[in-house]
C-alpha cells in the first residue's frame, strides 16, 4: 500500500474522529438524527420484515409477491467463506429506475439482512458484509417501476482453526 | 466511524467502516447469559446536506460493518456525512470531505 | 493417568554423573534449564475451568520429544523405541467380544460428529465436557468435508486399504487408542490412552474409518 | 479488493449462465485454496482494525488517569515520545525496569507510571470479551504498530538478558505437556501443513513465515470479530494445547514473543493484520 494513500487516509480519519467526539449524541434527538428518525416513520412497514424468520416470510412481510430472475442484477460474493462471520456481498444493478435493494441470507435465523433505497444522485452499486450461519444461499433483490427482480448465489461456509 | 469518500470517475465511492457490535441476540456471553440484540437500524449519507442514501439493516449485517455506495456526481472537498442509529436509540454522526485518489 | 515427575532429564544427568568432567558439566546445566522452565511455567499460568498447572508437568516421553530433532535422532532411538513399546502394551482393546465388524465398529454418523468437534479440555470448555476428536483439523476424511487439515495423512478411502478384518481393526484401534505405539513423538493426541475420547467414543470413529458405509469409504 | 475485475468476473459468470433457467450451478468451481485466496482478497481492504487504531490514537494523546497525563512522553524504547517504528524493535530490554519488556507489557507500564492506571486493574482484564468494545490496551496496541507499518523487525539481541529471553522462548516453544502432548511445535514446528484450511506458519526458525506472521500482529479476527494482540494469540494457542490460563505479561509470554520477534528479524511490519 502506498504511504502517501495510507498518511492521505489517516487524515480523513482523524477528522473524522474529532467530528465524532464533538457531536455524538446518545440517545439525543440532534438535529443531524432528525432525518433518520422521520425515515424511520415513513418505512416502519419494512422494519418487520426484519424480524421474519423465513426468506418467504421476508418477501411476504416487503410485499413482495413476484420477483423474476434477471441477469442485469449483478450479485458478487465468494464461493467459499474462510469464515461466516463476514461474507462481502455487492449487489449493482443495470435496471433502469432501480429504487431500492435488497440482500436476503437463505436459511439465516433472521434472513432479511439490509434494504438500500437508491433515492436520486445515488448509483445502484452498493456493497456490505453479511453473518451467514451456514451453508446457504445469498439473495439479491432489486426493486424498479415497483417490479421485483433477483439473483442469487450459494456460498459455502468453512470451519476452521482448531474447532474448538 | 472511518469515512472515505474518493471522486473516482465522475463519482464519489464512500467507504463507510462502523464500530459495532451488532449482536444478534442469540449468542451466549462466557459465562452462558444470553447477549441482547444490539445493531445498528439506520443508516443515513448526505452530500453537502442532501440526502443521498438511507439504508435498513438487521441483525445479520456483520459486526463493525463495512457499507460501500457511490455518489453521481460530487467534486473534491464535497462534505460527506454518514449518521446512524441503533435498536437502543444510540446514534453517532461522522462527516469525511471528498478527495482525489491517492496517485498510485 | 500417567503423569510422571517431570525428572526425565534428571534421572539422565545422574546416570550420565561417571562420564567425563565437561560431559557433566553440560548435563547439569541442561538440568539447571529444565529448572528454570519449570519455575518459570509455574509462574506464567493459572488453573482456569478445572485445567490444572500439573498439565505443565512432563511426562518422559513428553520430555524427550521437546528436544528439537529428538523425533528422528538416532541417540534417542533406544528410548523412542521403549516409549512405543509401552504405549502398545498399554493399548486396552474393546472389552468383550474378539475384533470383529459387528463387535468393534460404532455408529459412523456419531464419529463424523466426533470428527468434526474440537471441544473438550479447554480452559473455555466447562469441566465436563464431551470432547471431540477434531481428526478433520490434520485429516482429510470425509470427501465431502473441504475444510481439512494436512498436518496428518489423508484418511479418505482409509477403509478401502485397510479392510476391516482382524489385523485392520486391531491396528486402526491402536492408532486412535496411543500413536506413541507407532511414533514416540507423534503430534497426534493418545486418544484414548489419556482419556480423551470413551471407548464407545473411539468404536464410532473406527466406523468413520472402517465402515464400508462410511463417507469415508465411498 | 479489486472490485471492478470482481463485478466484470461475476458479468461473465451471469452470461455464461444467462440462456439457463433461474440459478444453474456455477461454472466449474475453482479450487478450495483459489476460493479462498480469492475471499482473502475480498476482504484484506477495509480492514476494521483502522477503527482500533484511530481509538489508540486518541487514547493515546488525551490526558488520562489518576495523574491526567497523556502517553506522549511514553518510552517504547527508542525514546520518550517517539511511536514511529517502535513496535518493531520489541521485545527488548528497559534500564529503567531492569527487564525484558514486550509492546503490551510496555504499554501498561506506561499506563501506570505515567498515567497512574493500576496494574492490577489494567492486566485483569486486558482483552474483550465477546460483545465488548475493543479495550484501552488493545487500542493503544494497534495505534503503536501501525505508526511501525512498514518499518524493519529489528528485536534486539544485544544484552545477555535478551539472549537468554530468547533461548527460554526457544524451550518453550518446543516444550510438550498436557493431555494432548501439545507444544507450540506441534503445529508450528515445520512448514506446509494446514490445520482445516489455515496455512500453519512454521515458527521454529527465522523465516518467510516467520517474519510474515509476527509483523501481522496484532490483527483484526473476522471469527472474533476484534482486534487480538499477540499476547492474546499466544494465550489462544495455549488454550487449544490444553494448557492452563497464560497469565498477561508473564514470563513465558515475553520470552515466546522474543522468540518469535527475533526469528522474524528483517521482515517488514504490516500490523494490524487481518485474519481469519
Amino acid at each position: 500500500m502506498p504511504h502517501v494513500s495510507r498518511r492521505r487516509r489517516r487524515a480523513i480519519l482523524n477528522r473524522g474522529l474529532g467530528i465524532a467526539l464533538g457531536v455524538a449524541a446518545r440517545a439525543g434527538l440532534g438535529a443531524i438524527g432528525l432525518g433518520v428518525r422521520d425515515a424511520d416513520a415513513q418505512e416502519a412497514p419494512d422494519r418487520d420484515a426484519f424480524a421474519a424468520r423465513s426468506v418467504a416470510d421476508a418477501l411476504a412481510r416487503l410485499r413482495i409477491l413476484d420477483v423474476a430472475d434477471s441477469p442485469d442484477v449483478l450479485l458478487d460474493a465468494p464461493d467459499i467463506a474462510e469464515n461466516g462471520a463476514v461474507v462481502p456481498v455487492s449487489v449493482r444493478s443495470r435496471i433502469a429506475h432501480t429504487d431500492a435493494i435488497f440482500v436476503l441470507l437463505d436459511r439465516n435465523p433472521f434472513p432479511l439482512a439490509a434494504r438500500v433505497d437508491i433515492l436520486d444522485g445515488l448509483a445502484p452499486d452498493v456493497a456490505l458484509r453479511v453473518k451467514m450461519a451456514e451453508t446457504a444461499a445469498v439473495i439479491a433483490i432489486v426493486r424498479a417501476d415497483g417490479r421485483y427482480w433477483r439473483a442469487q448465489r450459494d456460498v459455502k461456509i468453512t470451519i476452521g482453526g482448531c474447532g474448538g | 466511524m472511518r469515512i472515505r469518500a474518493t471522486l473516482r470517475s465522475g463519482r464519489i465511492e464512500v467507504r463507510v467502516l462502523i464500530a459495532h457490535p451488532m449482536e444478534t441476540g442469540l449468542r451466549k456471553d462466557e459465562a452462558g447469559n444470553p447477549i441482547p440484540a444490539w445493531y445498528i437500524t439506520d443508516v443515513t449519507a448526505r452530500v453537502n446536506d442532501r440526502i443521498v442514501m438511507k439504508t435498513a439493516w438487521g441483525t445479520a449485517v456483520s459486526k463493525d460493518p463495512l457499507l460501500v455506495f457511490h455518489v453521481l456526481g460530487g467534486a473534491v472537498g464535497d462534505r460527506v456525512t454518514v449518521d446512524w442509529i441503533d435498536n437502543r436509540g444510540d446514534r453517532r454522526t461522522d462527516e469525511a470531505t471528498v478527495v482525489a485518489p491517492a496517485s498510485p | 493417568m500417567r503423569f510422571v515427575e517431570p525428572q526425565g532429564r534428571a534421572r539422565r544427568c545422574r546416570a550420565l554423573a561417571g562420564l567425563a568432567l565437561s560431559c557433566l558439566v553440560t548435563a547439569c546445566a541442561t538440568r539447571n534449564a529444565a529448572d528454570a522452565i519449570a519455575t518459570e511455567l509455574a509462574q506464567s499460568f493459572e488453573a482456569q475451568s478445572g485445567v490444572m498447572l500439573d498439565r505443565l508437568q512432563q511426562s518422559p516421553d513428553q520430555a524427550l520429544c521437546s528436544e528439537p530433532g529428538a523425533a528422528a535422532s538416532s541417540a534417542s532411538l533406544a528410548q523412542r523405541r521403549a516409549i512405543e513399546r509401552a504405549a502398545r502394551d498399554g493399548v486396552r482393546f474393546p472389552s468383550g467380544a474378539p475384533p470383529s465388524p459387528q463387535a468393534w465398529l460404532g455408529d459412523w454418523r456419531r464419529g463424523e460428529r466426533i470428527a468434526q468437534s474440537g471441544v473438550g479440555l479447554q480452559t473455555s470448555d466447562r469441566p465436563g465436557t464431551e470432547a471431540g476428536g477434531n481428526c478433520y483439523g490434520c485429516h482429510r476424511l470425509a470427501p465431502t468435508e473441504i475444510a481439512y487439515g494436512t498436518l496428518g495423512p489423508s484418511l479418505t478411502g482409509y477403509g478401502l486399504r485397510h479392510p476391516p478384518d482382524e489385523a485392520g481393526l486391531r491396528d486402526t484401534w491402536i492408532r486412535l487408542f496411543d500413536s506413541h505405539a507407532f511414533d514416540a513423538c507423534s503430534v497426534m493426541p493418545r486418544f484414548g490412552a489419556r482419556g480423551i475420547l470413551s471407548e464407545e467414543q473411539l468404536r464410532d470413529l473406527l466406523a468413520l474409518l472402517l465402515d464400508p458405509q462410511s463417507p469415508v469409504n465411498r | 479488493m479489486t472490485r471492478g475485475t470482481a463485478v466484470a468476473a461475476t458479468a461473465i459468470r451471469i452470461a455464461a449462465v444467462l440462456p439457463g433457467l433461474a440459478w444453474p450451478a456455477a461454472p466449474a468451481a475453482p479450487s478450495t485454496h483459489e476460493a479462498i485466496e480469492d475471499y482473502r482478497a475480498r476482504i484484506a481492504d477495509d480492514n476494521p482494525a483502522e477503527l482500533a487504531v484511530a481509538k489508540g490514537a486518541s487514547l493515546w494523546r488525551e490526558a488520562r488517569g489518576p495523574r491526567g497525563a497523556s502517553l506522549g512522553r511514553c518510552d517504547l524504547g527508542l525514546g520518550p515520545g517517539i511511536v514511529a517504528g517502535a513496535a518493531a524493535r520489541l521485545p527488548r530490554w528497559f534500564a529503567d525496569t531492569g527487564a525484558v519488556m514486550d509492546l503490551e507489557a510496555r504499554i501498561v507500564h506506561c499506563m501506570t507510571t505515567l498515567q497512574g492506571f493500576d496494574r492490577e486493574t489494567l492486566i485483569a482484564k486486558p482483552f474483550a470479551g465477546a460483545a465488548e468494545p475493543t479495550t484501552d490496551i488493545e487500542a493503544i496496541a494497534a495505534f503503536v504498530v501501525d505508526a511501525a507499518r512498514g518499518a524493519t523487525i529489528d528485536v534486539p539481541q544485544e544484552r545477555p538478558e535478551e539472549v537468554a529471553a530468547y533461548r527460554r522462548g526457544r524451550a518453550l516453544f518446543h516444550y510438550r505437556a498436557g493431555p494432548y502432548d501439545f507444544s507450540c511445535a506441534s503445529c508450528h514446528g515445520s512448514a506446509g501443513h494446514r490445520i482445516r484450511l489455515q496455512e500453519l506458519p512454521d515458527l521454529s526458525r527465522p523465516g518467510p513465515t516467520a517474519r510474515a506472521t509476527y509483523a501481522t500482529w496484532p490483527a483484526y479476527r473476522v471469527s472474533q470479530g476484534a482486534l487480538r494482540t499477540l499476547e492474546w494469540r499466544l494465550a489462544d494457542c495455549f488454550r487449544q494445547q490444553r494448557w492452563p490460563r497464560l497469565r498477561y505479561l508473564s514470563p513465558v509470554a515475553i520470552d515466546l514473543a522474543t522468540f518469535l520477534g527475533v526469528n522474524a528479524n528483517g521482515g517488514t511490519m504490516d500490523a494490524p493484520g487481518l485474519k481469519r
